[in-house]
């Protein structure tokens, strides 16, 4: 992994959440790193952990999560690199870099914006404080950024409460909320799940037009591989915590190694093809009730071996730029991190 | 919004109706003939009650007529002369009575609203944040325990308490030498420092359930998107508690003012019997034992009524302050 | 697209089956989850024992009193409380507990009656000694009480009131009434709760929205002194157990409107539900519904409805008591023992004369926590998963 | 071709808006307005649209789980007679109901949390009075087996299972009774994408042990795509367009179909094409534009779109193929083949 140019490094990191059932380990020693102006895209099912890693790197993990270890160093546009693993979360420093240096985009436009102020309240609040502009300077900036992400006529809706949004409209004032700061990183927590197609489509077209026009890093989170198809340079999988394979997008479609990967594409209906579905068989595991150090993905893998129950593989370099965390390709360098 | 108030107001004419049958009801339910009683109480007095005046009062209430009749002359008397009938026991009008009375009740109930709402909102908001703290346990058992103990105990327990320990007897609502004077500054401070007492003793249940709803509706709003959106801009913990959470959670309290100024009604009445307050509780109990009836029917009525247009003003503030409702109801 | 892709295989054989996780013959209902949920909440539990031993002494009163409720003591008015001790007044320590006597003299000041502790007299305290008679549940007839003194003599655990009656004996008799009148009360609200906030629920349109409008009016009644004036429309004349049903009426009147909006609430929720569409899918008619799958998932929240309603009647049933407007003597309730604390002066001299009350707040107490814990264990789909 | 099995005429639901002093209807939500389509039996129908479009109020429609406001519903029985589904009094229609099942969308509220699987499973048999306990219970071992459970789940309830296994006790609820047509309303939206992939592969293996006939509704056009033989496309409560599979993708009649094709993300990063979103969100449903209701988006609407409501009519020469468009004949839309081919 080349570390020189990447914006945001994540390390070895580790969240998990104390409950009253157990220890689940929801983000479990993975690390990534994401370029200046490049889309990378995590990409996982249900409760794999990709939402705790976006808060995690947000340092927004709530009780009863934490982050146990690992670092995330943030490097800002004037060479100072920051741990924000090491940050109290409601600490000075965070919040000057929350909002400001990264920004966030939520899933459920619905209920992400606070139903009680207008929009442009909303979006001002964040321009007022990172920007130390006037509430006034803050209602132009606000109005310029609307206009920006496709609202119309946006000297007029800025005062409308997020009820009086449609779903797409709500979903663009949520990105111009998370540029409203001009942030080097955003992080997209499936932006487009709630979303129809047609209006999705929307969404993302929007998205790469920010992307190019503010030379935004952006972490793209979802569960369609249509989407991270579209939009990522370079993909992580994830499944139970661990990222199990990183690759250019490419490589990840065209050549998946982790049979996990494999079996996601695989289970993908694709318009004009109706040959018949290979589903990965059972279920995504309870992380509760998983042992420690094996494969999780040992059940379901039509590969397994006797040792995926005994050892949890390591990652393997099993290409350029292409990593898999799979005994399959034991005798392949061993990637540190 | 206009169109909601005026629904709002028209819907509260068949709930008047039906609290005014209730407190008829009140009225008309003992048995036998009042004005038999209140003739034999007049007797026992010593006057002389004369055929015509008997026959007066019967033609003034239309005792003589069937119970929808006499309910139709109550309501039309109240209606066009503002005349609530005589109340038998003090030998005066209950007009003036409840005149006497009722700016005593509104201002203990109103203030006592509102010492409710200030202690609740703080503290439910503090619990919540600080969820399973040691103040959070304290606030909780302290709102179990100002749920289970019936406002006349702690009323008495309060008494016991001063009188035994610091010698001074907290009943009434004035001081013996300011309680017939003319309104004065002075007089004004002595209020103040017996109203305490009432409101304390009044509050404490409604405060106690309004802390745990407070709680649980801040609970549940510090689990949605929308503060995480909050705090994802940077803003510092106590601005997204404050300016987002806790905005939008006072609005579900506003509209529970609907069952808590009920409660706090309830709750003075029955307080100011036992300490002594000259509002309309006491006058009640006393129409209620000496079945003084038009007077306790026209305070059950007026209370009712009150409750009532206390709710009717808060659903209308609520309206004004959650943007949501507001444009909801629009139509 | 590029399904034809596959991994490479390699010389291991690769049909090695793990099965962590099939979900094993074990099974919850919903209504074992939600003990097991229950039985979390330590408050919760505990209420329920306090709450169980209450109605123990409510059916057993006779036995757990000390004496006869109604037996004056003339040479014994205004006794103050007698606690049993281990350590006499010389310091010596006695296995079994004992009280000491009371003396009695009358203050030439004053000419009240005062009371001090006889050290000479030691009477120590035996489990299931005869004393007065009394009845369990009206039937069985007895003397055996579950404790007292060894030698027959009177015993004033929490002191005696006005008629030299036993405070203990009282409260304990007392806890019939107070207990099981918000029981009967919160019967007859869940009835009428039931059966208008289901016919509410099911119905709909007009008649909903009459009732609905019903139920807020009902609800914006301030309770206290709406139960005032009914229970002063109860005719003097009428026996206690009359008035006591009488009372019982009067306190569910404004309470059913709780349950009946819990249960149209719940009607309406679990009408929309999915798995009510697939019963009337597969043919099912109302009764079917209602029957099988509105009143099983409803029930619960139905219990924590009744479980908060209680307290409230019971509050209600002391507070008119102790006003004088609700249950009257001879009849024994809390709300009734608690009239004599009325008067500032007694209560500043014999402040036992509230212990009454304590029972009631621990009651009400009892009966809130478990309806707290009832809530919590109601919900379906709570931290099952993760 | 084989014959048909279900036909709805004209099927209009309404819901009122209630507004103002007296909360009179001040308007009408037009759900599912003027809906006719035909399902043969044996064949998959897909139903296709955004949120909002009335597919789901469509199905429950057919299903008589609302009242439809206006139309009729016809179903072929076992004896080959004409059945209006909405003119049964309730004996007639639990009858009809055994050949005619649902399966619900979401896994979790589709299951009486306080029944035990056997319970769920048996209950159409115990409604129908279909044998004693003993045999409801060899047919619940039966039809757990079936969709890819064990006999033994039958004492476990519904909280103990993961999403995907739940939906198979949802399809093995409604395979109870050897129904004929299964409503599928987004059976598998809710699930992850492999597991959904193990319900798509169920429902055809069912379908075709079975003789199934399935409406197979789902937002996700390559879903429906892969399971359906033909797609009826809805807007705004309207059918714009029913096709088989093959010809709506490749080639669309209706600009909607083409805009939905066009949005739909592919997952293959090589062939990533010029993508033209349709612009502006769904109209409101209450206040639906006059003419073609689709005129506010698209992209060749003309001064005719605007003013007169185009009717779905059989394209000329091209049987079973449904559009409602002024323009279907004169405009070529890029159809799927097209837009690959541009990668």
């Amino acid at each position: 992994m080349k570390e020189v140019d990447d914006i945001l490094q994540v390390r070895n990191l580790r969240t998990y959440f104390r409950t009253d059932n157990g220890l689940v380990r929801a983000v479990d020693r993975i690390s990534l790193g994401v370029r200046r102006g490049e889309t990378v895209g995590i990409v996982g099912e249900s409760g794999c952990g990709k939402s705790v890693t976006a808060l995690s790197i947000m340092n927004l993990v709530r009780p009863p999560g934490r982050i146990v270890a690992g670092q995330i160093l943030y490097r800002s546009g004037d060479g100072s690199t920051t741990d924000i693993a090491k940050l109290h979360p409601n600490g000075r420093q965070m919040r000057s870099l929350r909002g400001n240096n990264i920004a966030m985009i939520f899933q459920e436009p619905m209920t992400a914006l606070t139903p009680v102020y207008s929009i442009g309240d909303q979006i001002a609040e964040g321009v007022m404080l990172h920007k130390k502009l006037t509430r006034r300077q803050a209602r132009e900036r606000a109005i310029e950024i609307l206009g920006k992400v496709g609202i119309p006529s946006p000297e007029k809706r800025i005062d409308d409460y997020p009820h009086q949004f449609s779903g797409g409209m709500r979903q663009r004032a949520m990105i111009a909320m998370a540029l409203s700061c001009e942030p080097e990183v955003v992080i997209a927590d499936e932006p487009t799940t709630a979303l129809d197609v047609t209006i999705e489509a929307q969404i993302l077209r929007l998205m790469k037009e920010m992307q190019s026009q503010l030379d935004l890093s952006i972490i793209m989170i979802t569960h369609d591989l249509g989407v991270i198809a579209e939009m990522a340079d370079r993909v992580n999988v994830m499944y139970t915590g661990k990222i199990v394979e990183h690759a250019q997008t490419d490589d990840i479609f065209y050549n998946p190694k982790h049979p996990y990967t494999l079996g996601l594409l695989q289970s993908i209906p694709t318009i004009g093809d109706k040959r018949r579905l290979t589903p990965i068989r059972g279920a995504v595991p309870n992380l509760l009730t998983l042992p420690e150090d094996v494969c999780y993905f040992a059940p379901r893998c039509p590969y397994a071996m006797e040792i995926c129950a005994q050892a949890e593989p390591p990652m393997y370099q099993v290409g350029t730029a292409h990593q898999c965390k799979c005994w399959l390709y034991e005798g392949n360098e061993v990637v540190a991190v | 919004m206009f169109t909601y108030i005026l629904r709002r107001t028209l819907l509260m004419i068949p709930t008047l109706f039906l609290i005014s049958v209730i407190a008829f009801a009140v009225i008309d339910l003992p048995p036998g003939d009042y004005l038999t009683s209140y003739v034999a109480q007049l007797e026992a007095q010593g006057a002389v009650v004369s055929e015509e005046q008997i026959l007066a009062l019967q033609k003034r209430y239309a005792l003589d007529q069937p119970a929808h009749v006499r309910y139709l002359n109550w309501i039309w008397r109240i209606v066009r002369y503002g005349d609530f009938g005589q109340s038998w026991n003090w030998n005066r009008p209950v007009r003036e009575l409840l005149a006497e009375r009722l700016p005593f009740t509104i201002g203990v109930s109103v203030t006592t609203l509102v010492f409710t709402y200030l202690a609740a909102i703080p503290i439910g908001i503090y619990s919540a944040v600080r969820q399973y703290s040691w103040a959070d346990y304290i606030f909780t058992t302290a709102g179990f325990l100002g749920l289970a103990v019936p406002n006349f105990l702690l009323a008495l327990v309060l008494m016991y308490v001063f009188y035994r320990y610091f010698g001074v007897s907290i009943g009434g609502m004035f001081s013996p030498e300011f309680r017939d004077a003319a309104w004065s500054m002075a007089k004004f401070r002595d209020l103040l420092n017996h109203l305490w007492v009432p409101i304390i003793v009044i509050g404490t249940s409604g405060t106690a359930s309004l802390i745990r709803t407070m709680r649980g509706v801040m609970l549940d709003e510090l689990g949605k998107d929308y503060v995480q959106t909050a705090r994802a801009k940077g803003l510092s913990e106590i601005v997204v508690i404050v300016r987002h959470a806790a905005k939008v959670a006072v609005n579900p309290i506003i509209s529970v003012i609907g069952w808590t100024l009920p409660q706090i009604i309830s709750g003075e009445a029955i307080v100011a019997i036992v300490l002594n307050l000259p509002t309309t509780g006491p006058l009640l109990y006393q129409s209620l034992l000496t079945q003084d009836m038009y007077l306790a029917g026209s305070f059950i009525f007026i209370l009712s009524a009150l409750t009532v247009i206390g709710t009717l003003l808060s659903d209308i503030l609520l309206a004004w302050i959650d943007p949501r409702i507001r444009f909801d109801r629009e139509g | 697209m590029n399904t034809d892709q596959s991994l490479p295989t390699t010389q291991t054989k690769h049909s090695l089956t793990i099965d962590w996780e099939d979900v094993k013959p074990k099974s919850s209902s919903q209504g074992q989850l939600m003990f097991r949920r229950f039985r979390k909440h330590k408050l919760a539990v505990a209420g329920l024992v306090v709450l169980c031993l209450f109605y123990a002494v409510a059916v057993f009163n006779g036995f757990v009193a000390t004496s006869d409720p109604a037996k004056r003591n003339s040479s014994y008015v205004y006794a103050p409380p007698t606690l049993p001790r281990f350590i006499d007044h010389e310091g010596n320590f006695h296995f079994r507990p004992f009280v000491y006597g009371l003396k009695s003299r009358i203050d030439p000041d004053t000419w009240e009656r005062v009371y001090e502790i006889d050290h000479e007299k030691r009477h120590s305290l035996s489990l299931f000694v005869r004393g007065d008679k009394y009845r369990i549940l009206g039937v069985f007839e007895s003397d055996l009480h579950l404790f007292g003194t060894a030698d027959g003599a009177p015993l004033f655990l929490l002191g005696t009131d006005s008629l030299g009656r036993d405070m203990y004996s009282r409260i304990v008799a007392g806890t019939s009434i107070s207990l099981t009148i918000g029981l009967i009360g919160v019967f007859l609200s869940l009835v009428l709760g039931l059966l208008i906030g289901g016919l509410s629920g099911l119905v709909g349109g007009t008649t909903d929205l009459v009732i609905q409008r019903i139920i807020e009016i009902l609800a914006s009644i301030p309770q206290i002194p709406f139960w005032m004036a009914l229970s002063a429309t109860v005719p003097a004349s009428w026996s206690p157990v009359q008035t006591y049903f009488a009372i019982t009426i009067v306190l569910s009147l404004l309470s059913w409107t709780r349950v009946a909006r819990v249960v149209r609430g719940k009607f309406l929720a679990l009408r929309e539900a999915d798995f009510v569409m697939a019963a009337y899918a597969m043919g099912a008619g109302n009764w079917w519904v209602i029957i099988r799958h509105l009143i099983p998932n409803f029930l619960s929240y139905v219990l924590v409805t009744v479980t908060l309603t209680i307290p409230g009647m019971i509050l209600g049933e002391t507070s008119l008591s102790f006003l004088g407007i609700g249950l009257k003597p001879p009849a024994i309730s809390w709300g009734i023992l608690l009239q004599q604390a009325q008067n500032m002066r007694t209560i500043a001299l014999r402040p036992w004369l509230l212990l009454p009350g304590v029972f009631v707040v621990i009651a009400v107490l009892a009966f809130n926590f478990v309806g707290d814990g009832l809530r919590d264990a109601a919900d379906p789909y709570t931290s099952n998963r993760f | 071709m084989t014959s048909k099995l279900l036909e709805i005429c004209g099927l209009k639901k309404y819901f009122p808006i209630r507004r103002g002093l007296l909360r009179r209807p001040a308007g009408y939500i037009r759900a599912v307005d003027d809906v006719s389509f035909f399902v043969r039996q044996g064949e998959t129908l897909g139903v296709v649209g955004e949120s909002g479009c009335g597919k789901t109020t469509m199905a429950r429609c057919v299903l008589r789980l609302i009242e439809p406001t206006e139309g009729s519903i016809s179903y072929w029985n076992r004896a080959g007679e004409q059945i209006i589904l909405n003119r049964l009094n309730r004996q007639e229609l639990k009858e009809t109901r055994r050949d005619i099942q649902i399966v619900f969308q979401d896994p979790f509220s589709s299951l009486d949390p306080r029944m035990s699987v056997f319970d769920i499973i048996s209950e159409p048999l115990r409604l129908h009075r279909i044998g004693d306990h003993r045999a409801q219970a060899e047919r619940v071992a039966e039809l757990l087996e079936l969709v890819g459970l064990k006999a033994y789940h039958m004492d476990l309830y519904p909280h103990e299972f993961s999403g995907g296994q739940r939906q198979r006790i949802g399809i093995a609820r409604a395979l109870a009774l050897n129904p004929r047509l299964v409503v599928c309303d987004e059976p598998v939206s809710a699930l992850d994408v492999s597991v959904q992939a193990q319900v798509i592969n169920l429902l055809r293996d069912l379908q075709e042990q079975m003789g199934l006939t399935y409406m197979f509704i789902a937002h996700d056009l390559s879903v429906v795509e892969h399971i359906s033989d033909r797609v009826m496309v809805m807007y705004l409560g309207k059918v714009v367009e029913i096709a088989s599979s093959e010809a709506l993708y490749l080639t669309p009649k209706h600009p909607y179909t083409e805009a939905l094709l066009m949005a739909v993300p592919i997952p293959d990063p090589r062939r990533k094409v010029k993508r033209l979103p349709l612009e502006g969100a769904v109209p409101d449903p209450s206040n639906p534009p006059g003419g073609c209701s689709f005129h506010t988006r698209c992209p060749y609407s003309t001064k005719v779109c605007r003013t007169s409501e185009p009717v779905l009519m059989e394209l000329e020469g091209e049987p079973d193929r449904f559009v409602a468009c002024h323009h279907a004949s004169e405009i070529t839309l890029t159809g799927w083949a097209e837009r690959l081919s541009r990668g």
